[in-house]
């Protein structure tokens, strides 16, 4: 009886702030003293025991998995190492650890500006309210070491006056505006998606608008779509780099999360990335919202289930079921990449000249693109599965085109058959046919861990 | 007679259980009294809202077609017969209150599989005219069962509860309704002017 | 509650009027008079004013709109005449008159053989249970002229006892059997599915089995999936037709709208055909089965709304959506099945051997089989659209490695460029590139029609 008494006492009880702190605040414990339960939640996203089928907070090391991506990546750093995201308490401690941001030491500067920390952490905010947006991209990436320390947290999403859900990036304010778009007139139901596009967005470094500076864009001006986002590179001459046995200009596409959701079906019925990996949750009569941001699969009861009635074994199959057929054929598309680049490459070494080389290299270049876009977001296989489809499929239609005229002019250079494909086995394999040094790599990596990360904690 | 009087204790242990027997009814009458348990002997809605775990269902329900003509009861409840409408209520009543007490509830509520049958009934108790077509039946009464074996709300996603559903669904519901929207105090002060 | 329903049927049987038929009487308008609702919806399918953006009931030429296919079927009836459906009402009709069915007159007979009135008429189940079913199927087209008059009815569907659903073909049900299923123990939803499934299906004519009958056979031993079909027919060493430019041996689908809408959300759901295409209607206070089959696009408030509460706009929308994005991939597949069949004439042509052809031309009629599974049912796109995206993209994949193989072939026989695409603008050009005298053909079915199809009535 007492605790009937109890919970009927709960409905009326509330949190009063306990602790004052400002919106800069970098440290979550802070925030964490007034909202013990998002707190503690938040501090979940430290778990990494849960593994799904392709997805979860376990890490998958992406080229051992598959290591086709090794060459697909050859003369970029993602070809060095490449896991699937986790938690967000490690979002600062996997940058800081790949092999991507190099091994910065005293003399010796990292390959990445500081616009990698960009999405790492609430102290980007606060260091840019103190220096200015442009001062903080620039620079390279060790230069901020010591000063970008807290992981991901509060200040990243919230108002610190009301809890309100608010926007601490400027890329997306600046993305919303060029697209003639009012960010602060947007729904709470639309804030509930947006604060995640702060980061799991497609995004490139524009070095043409600031001397000297790598200013984290959102390629969005003609609109979210796959086409649309390469419209808008084609349009700028931009090109990530430029593959090391092909050389294609090529473009790198990062976690569209954002922009393929919203073709989808739950994105077209108001649903929002919340919804399902930050579900609401009740203890007692107090509501609050999970901040244990993961897999909807390790939660499916109060995700799904809160719209759907059927059983958790269905709902996840569902899940798995769609990322199968996409990926069934995304496989299929990245070795027909393979074969194009060792193609193309076949071809300069027979003497192939750039104007016979030209269109070919944009189709790969447009090929792999979507193939990217399509893999990259990790969610794309359930979150639009039609339109991811329908990427897919246009990317081996294009690799397909170039590799007929691959083979018409490696004929017209001399060479009318198969061109072996790689043994790329292994990881290693991989990284050795693309020419990677990675005991160098790995070793300089251990030195830059032992001796400069200490100090930038 | 005989077999009550197995059932008196021994004369030493007489006023411990006397005692005991009184706190017993006492915490029972309190328990009784604070969860309104008296109400689930009504058909009023605003029984099932007494755990405001049933607050979205509620809710949901109140902005319904149904709420003119059907409350909780009348779906949830069997009605072929009152033996059946008690003996249902209370072990489900039983379960509710035990697993409210000892938080046993889930996030997500979903009905079983006795209820389902019961609601489904109750669907077709009221909507029989409509499901019944009387040139077909004076042919064949199979159609009708087929058009009846299968759950309605299958189709009906919506009613009566809508499809969101979770403890947390409807958080600014207001469960219950008050019961005037004029309050008392306006009543007083019109009639004093009167 | 049940028993409330039975004591108004004794009233109700008191004093209503009855017909009495056999099962096996083919005139609706008979069973109709003790069904008047369902049987004036059932006259409703000879509406043919609505038209969706690809489908409904008015009439589409599918040559003139997609010239394509011509080239696609050449060598096969197909690439003469190809209408999208139309309601049940003209099934008779439309058979009669289509140029695939020919021109047959006294001493001249139909190319086909009578297994082509199996799904357009309850005088089959009639004249199965006379005849036999084997002896239904022998003979040419034309030889059951006289005896097939009626258009898909209630006999079709119904027990003409208890109006149950039932199973009229033996095709469905010896399907079943070969797999070990027993057709007669499945659910009455499911029931709501398996009478369309009697017709909705991707069939062959096996003429193996009988000598001399072209028995109508369901492909579906190994499964139901595309996949699995296509390894029924490889096994079976069946081919549909010899492709007269390519010389690949081809598949063609027809129609397998059950067993792909078998792969998507809502079949996983329970939902039946009859739910979106016979959903209920309610008149007056009767709730009865809108017997009008039809586009659902033509109904959304009984058959989407019941389920789905979004604006009629918005559902239509997220079906045209999913036809687009499903259609703009398929429409590349085609064009690269027109090229991979003109490349592979031109090799002959230039003296290719059958040992080079061999594995091209295989690669031809599998990437052709994808394509006409996607295509040949016409609600694919929406009642499986990631399934039918995966097929459509192995079926890109597929056509792609044929080219690359065409190409390195056509370079040995010293042709190292593009082969042409022919000018296939219109159905008239296309139906010209394959060799067809259309004019011919079209004035001795005129004949037929004047002077044979009377005497049918
Ligand atoms: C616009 C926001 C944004 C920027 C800028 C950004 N990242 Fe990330 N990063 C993310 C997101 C979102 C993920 C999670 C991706 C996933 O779903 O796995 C991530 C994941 C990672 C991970 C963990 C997974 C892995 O790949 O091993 C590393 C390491 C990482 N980023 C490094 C970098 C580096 C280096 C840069 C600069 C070149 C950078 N990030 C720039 C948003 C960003
Ligand atoms: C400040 C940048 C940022 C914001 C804001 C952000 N994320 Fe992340 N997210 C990341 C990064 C970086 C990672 C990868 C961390 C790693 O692997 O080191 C990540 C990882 C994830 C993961 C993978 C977790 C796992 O267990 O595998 C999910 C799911 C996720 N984020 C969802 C969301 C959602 C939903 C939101 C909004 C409610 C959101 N994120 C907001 C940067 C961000
Ligand atoms: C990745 C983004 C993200 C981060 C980081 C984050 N939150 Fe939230 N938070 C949300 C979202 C989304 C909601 C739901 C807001 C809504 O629906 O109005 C929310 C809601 C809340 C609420 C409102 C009550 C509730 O539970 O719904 C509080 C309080 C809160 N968060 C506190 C915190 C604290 C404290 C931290 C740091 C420990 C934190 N949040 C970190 C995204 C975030
Ligand atoms: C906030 C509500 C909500 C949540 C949470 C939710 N869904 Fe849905 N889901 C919907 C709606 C609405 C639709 C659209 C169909 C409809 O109207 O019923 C849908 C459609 C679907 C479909 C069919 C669409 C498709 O892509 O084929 C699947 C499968 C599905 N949901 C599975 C899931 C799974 C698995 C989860 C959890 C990871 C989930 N849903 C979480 C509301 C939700
Ligand atoms: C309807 C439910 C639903 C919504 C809404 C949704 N997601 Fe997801 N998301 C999923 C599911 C299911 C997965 C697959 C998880 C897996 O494979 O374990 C996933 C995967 C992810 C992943 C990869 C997680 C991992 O384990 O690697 C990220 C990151 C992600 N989603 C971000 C987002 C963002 C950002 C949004 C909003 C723009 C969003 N999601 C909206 C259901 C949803
Ligand atoms: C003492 C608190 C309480 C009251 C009062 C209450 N319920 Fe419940 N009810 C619960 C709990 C707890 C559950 C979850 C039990 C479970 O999941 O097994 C539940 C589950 C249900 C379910 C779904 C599970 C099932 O048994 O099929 C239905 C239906 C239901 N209640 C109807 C009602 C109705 C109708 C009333 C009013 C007559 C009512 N409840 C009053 C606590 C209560
Ligand atoms: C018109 C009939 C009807 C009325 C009136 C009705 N319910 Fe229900 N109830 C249903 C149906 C149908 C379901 C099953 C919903 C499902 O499976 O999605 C259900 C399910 C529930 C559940 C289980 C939750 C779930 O989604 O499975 C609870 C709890 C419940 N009802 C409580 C109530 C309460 C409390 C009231 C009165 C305020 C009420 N119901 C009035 C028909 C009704
Ligand atoms: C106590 C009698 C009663 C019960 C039990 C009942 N209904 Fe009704 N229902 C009614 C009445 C009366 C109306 C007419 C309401 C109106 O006209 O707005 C109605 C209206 C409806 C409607 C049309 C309006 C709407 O909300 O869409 C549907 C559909 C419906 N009922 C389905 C059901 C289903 C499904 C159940 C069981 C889960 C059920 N009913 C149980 C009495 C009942
Ligand atoms: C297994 C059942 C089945 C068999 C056998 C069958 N059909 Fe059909 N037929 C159908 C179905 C179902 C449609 C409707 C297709 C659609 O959705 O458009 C159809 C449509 C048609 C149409 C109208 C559309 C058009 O193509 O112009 C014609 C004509 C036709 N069939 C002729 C034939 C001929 C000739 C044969 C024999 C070679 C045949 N059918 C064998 C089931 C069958
Ligand atoms: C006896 C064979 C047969 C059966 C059984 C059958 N169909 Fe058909 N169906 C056809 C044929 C043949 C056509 C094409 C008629 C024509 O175009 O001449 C057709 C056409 C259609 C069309 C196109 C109508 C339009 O207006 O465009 C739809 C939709 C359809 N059928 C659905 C169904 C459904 C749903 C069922 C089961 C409830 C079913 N059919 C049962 C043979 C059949
Ligand atoms: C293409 C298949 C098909 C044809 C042809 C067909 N029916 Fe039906 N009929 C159905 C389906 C499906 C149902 C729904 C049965 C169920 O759910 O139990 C149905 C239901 C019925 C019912 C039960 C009452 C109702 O309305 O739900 C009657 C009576 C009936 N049909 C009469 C006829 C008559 C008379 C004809 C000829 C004019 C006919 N049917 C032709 C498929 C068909
Ligand atoms: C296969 C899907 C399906 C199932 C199952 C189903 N219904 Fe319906 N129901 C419909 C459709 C479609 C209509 C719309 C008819 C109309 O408005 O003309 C309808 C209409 C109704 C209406 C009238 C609504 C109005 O607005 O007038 C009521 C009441 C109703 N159904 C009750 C029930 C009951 C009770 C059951 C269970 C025995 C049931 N339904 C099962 C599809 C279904
Ligand atoms: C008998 C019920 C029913 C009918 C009728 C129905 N649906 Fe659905 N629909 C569902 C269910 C159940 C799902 C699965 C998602 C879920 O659980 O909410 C779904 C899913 C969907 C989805 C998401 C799946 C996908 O493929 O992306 C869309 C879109 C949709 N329906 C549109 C429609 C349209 C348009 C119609 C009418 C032509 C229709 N539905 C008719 C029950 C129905
Ligand atoms: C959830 C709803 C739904 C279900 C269930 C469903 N369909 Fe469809 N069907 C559609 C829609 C929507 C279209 C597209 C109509 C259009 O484009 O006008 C369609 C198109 C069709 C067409 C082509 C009609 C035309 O206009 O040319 C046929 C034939 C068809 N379906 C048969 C079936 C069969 C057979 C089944 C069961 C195996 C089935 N459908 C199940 C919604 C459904
Ligand atoms: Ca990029
Ligand atoms: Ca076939």
């Amino acid at each position: 009886a007492s605790s009937i008494v109890e919970r009927r006492a709960e409905a009326s009880f509330a949190y009063s702030p306990k602790n004052e702190f400002s919106q800069f605040e970098p440290n979550s414990a802070v925030w964490g003293e007034n909202f013990p339960r998002e707190y503690q939640s938040y501090l979940e996203t430290s778990d990494t025991s849960f593994r799904s089928r392709y997805g979860g907070s376990a890490t998958h090391d992406m080229l051992a998995e598959d290591p086709r991506l090794v060459v697909l990546w050859a003369g970029y750093a993602f070809s060095t190492q490449y896991n699937q995201g986790r938690g967000h308490q490690y979002a600062l401690a996997d940058v800081k650890n790949t092999l991507r941001t190099g091994a910065p030491a005293p003399g010796k500067a990292s390959p990445q500006p500081n616009t990698c920390w960009a999405c790492k952490s609430p102290d980007v905010p606060r260091l840019m309210n103190e220096k200015g947006i442009a001062e903080f991209y620039k620079g390279t990436w060790d230069t901020k070491g010591t000063e970008v320390t807290h992981t991901i947290g509060c200040a990243d999403c919230h108002d610190s006056k009301t809890m309100n859900l608010h926007i601490s990036r400027p890329a997306l304010i600046e993305a919303f505006e060029r697209q003639g778009k009012d960010i602060t007139k947007v729904s709470h139901q639309e804030m509930r998606s947006l604060v995640c596009a702060q980061c799991h967005v497609e995004y490139y470094f524009d070095k043409k608008q600031i001397e000297g500076v790598a200013y984290l864009t959102f390629p969005w001006d003609k609109g979210m779509g796959m086409d649309s986002i390469e419209a808008y590179y084609d349009s700028h001459g931009f090109t990530d780099w430029t593959h090391s046995i092909s050389k294609a200009p090529m473009l790198k596409a990062q976690h569209p999360d954002y922009e393929l959701f919203q073709m989808g079906t739950h994105a077209s019925r108001g649903v929002s990335c919340a919804d399902c990996h930050m579900p609401y949750k009740s203890e007692g009569s107090q509501k609050f919202t999970d901040h244990h941001v993961q897999s909807p699969l390790n939660n499916v009861a109060n995700s799904c289930q809160v719209c759907h009635r059927e059983e958790t074994d269905k709902l996840v199959q569902d899940v798995y079921v769609r990322q199968e057929k996409l990926i069934e054929n995304r496989d299929k598309l990245e070795k027909l990449l393979v074969q194009s680049h060792v193609e193309a490459g076949k071809a300069w070494e027979l003497g192939a000249t750039e104007s016979q080389m030209k269109e070919i290299l944009i189709g790969i270049r447009r090929a792999q693109w979507r193939w990217d876009f399509s893999a990259a977001g990790h969610g794309n296989s359930f979150h639009a599965p039609v339109e991811t489809a329908r990427i897919v499929a246009s990317g081996i239609e294009l690799a397909g085109n170039a590799r007929v005229e691959l083979a018409r002019l490696l004929a017209t250079l001399g060479w009318n058959r198969e061109v072996p494909y790689p043994d790329i086995e292994t990881k290693e394999k991989a990284q050795k046919f693309i020419g990677l040094d990675m005991d160098a790599l790995n070793a300089e990596k251990a030195e830059f861990v032992k001796n400069v990360l200490p100090g930038w904690k | 007679m005989k077999f009550i009087r197995y059932l008196i204790p021994p004369p030493a242990w007489r006023f411990p259980v006397i005692l005991a027997l009184g706190i017993f009814a006492g915490l029972f009458g309190f328990s009784f009294y604070v969860s309104k348990a008296w109400s689930y002997l009504s058909d009023d809605p605003k029984t099932c809202v007494n755990c405001h775990i049933m607050a979205p269902q509620y809710a949901t329900w109140t902005h319904n077609s149904h709420r003119q003509y059907a409350n909780c009861n009348d779906c949830h409840v069997p009605h072929n017969n009152v033996l059946n409408k008690y003996f249902f209520k209370a072990r489900d009543g039983m379960r509710h209150s035990y697993m409210f007490t000892l938080r046993l509830e889930p996030q997500v509520i979903h009905i079983k599989e006795a209820g389902q049958r019961v609601v489904q009934n109750n669907c077709i108790r009221c909507h029989e005219n409509l499901l019944t077509d009387e040139p077909v039946l004076s042919q064949t009464l199979e159609a009708h069962h087929n058009r009846m074996d299968r759950q309605c709300w299958s189709c009906h996603r919506e009613t009566p509860h809508g499809r969101v559903n979770s403890l947390s669904s409807v958080p600014y519901a207001r469960v219950p309704l008050p019961e005037s929207p004029v309050p008392d105090w306006i009543g007083r002060i019109m009639k004093t002017k009167k």
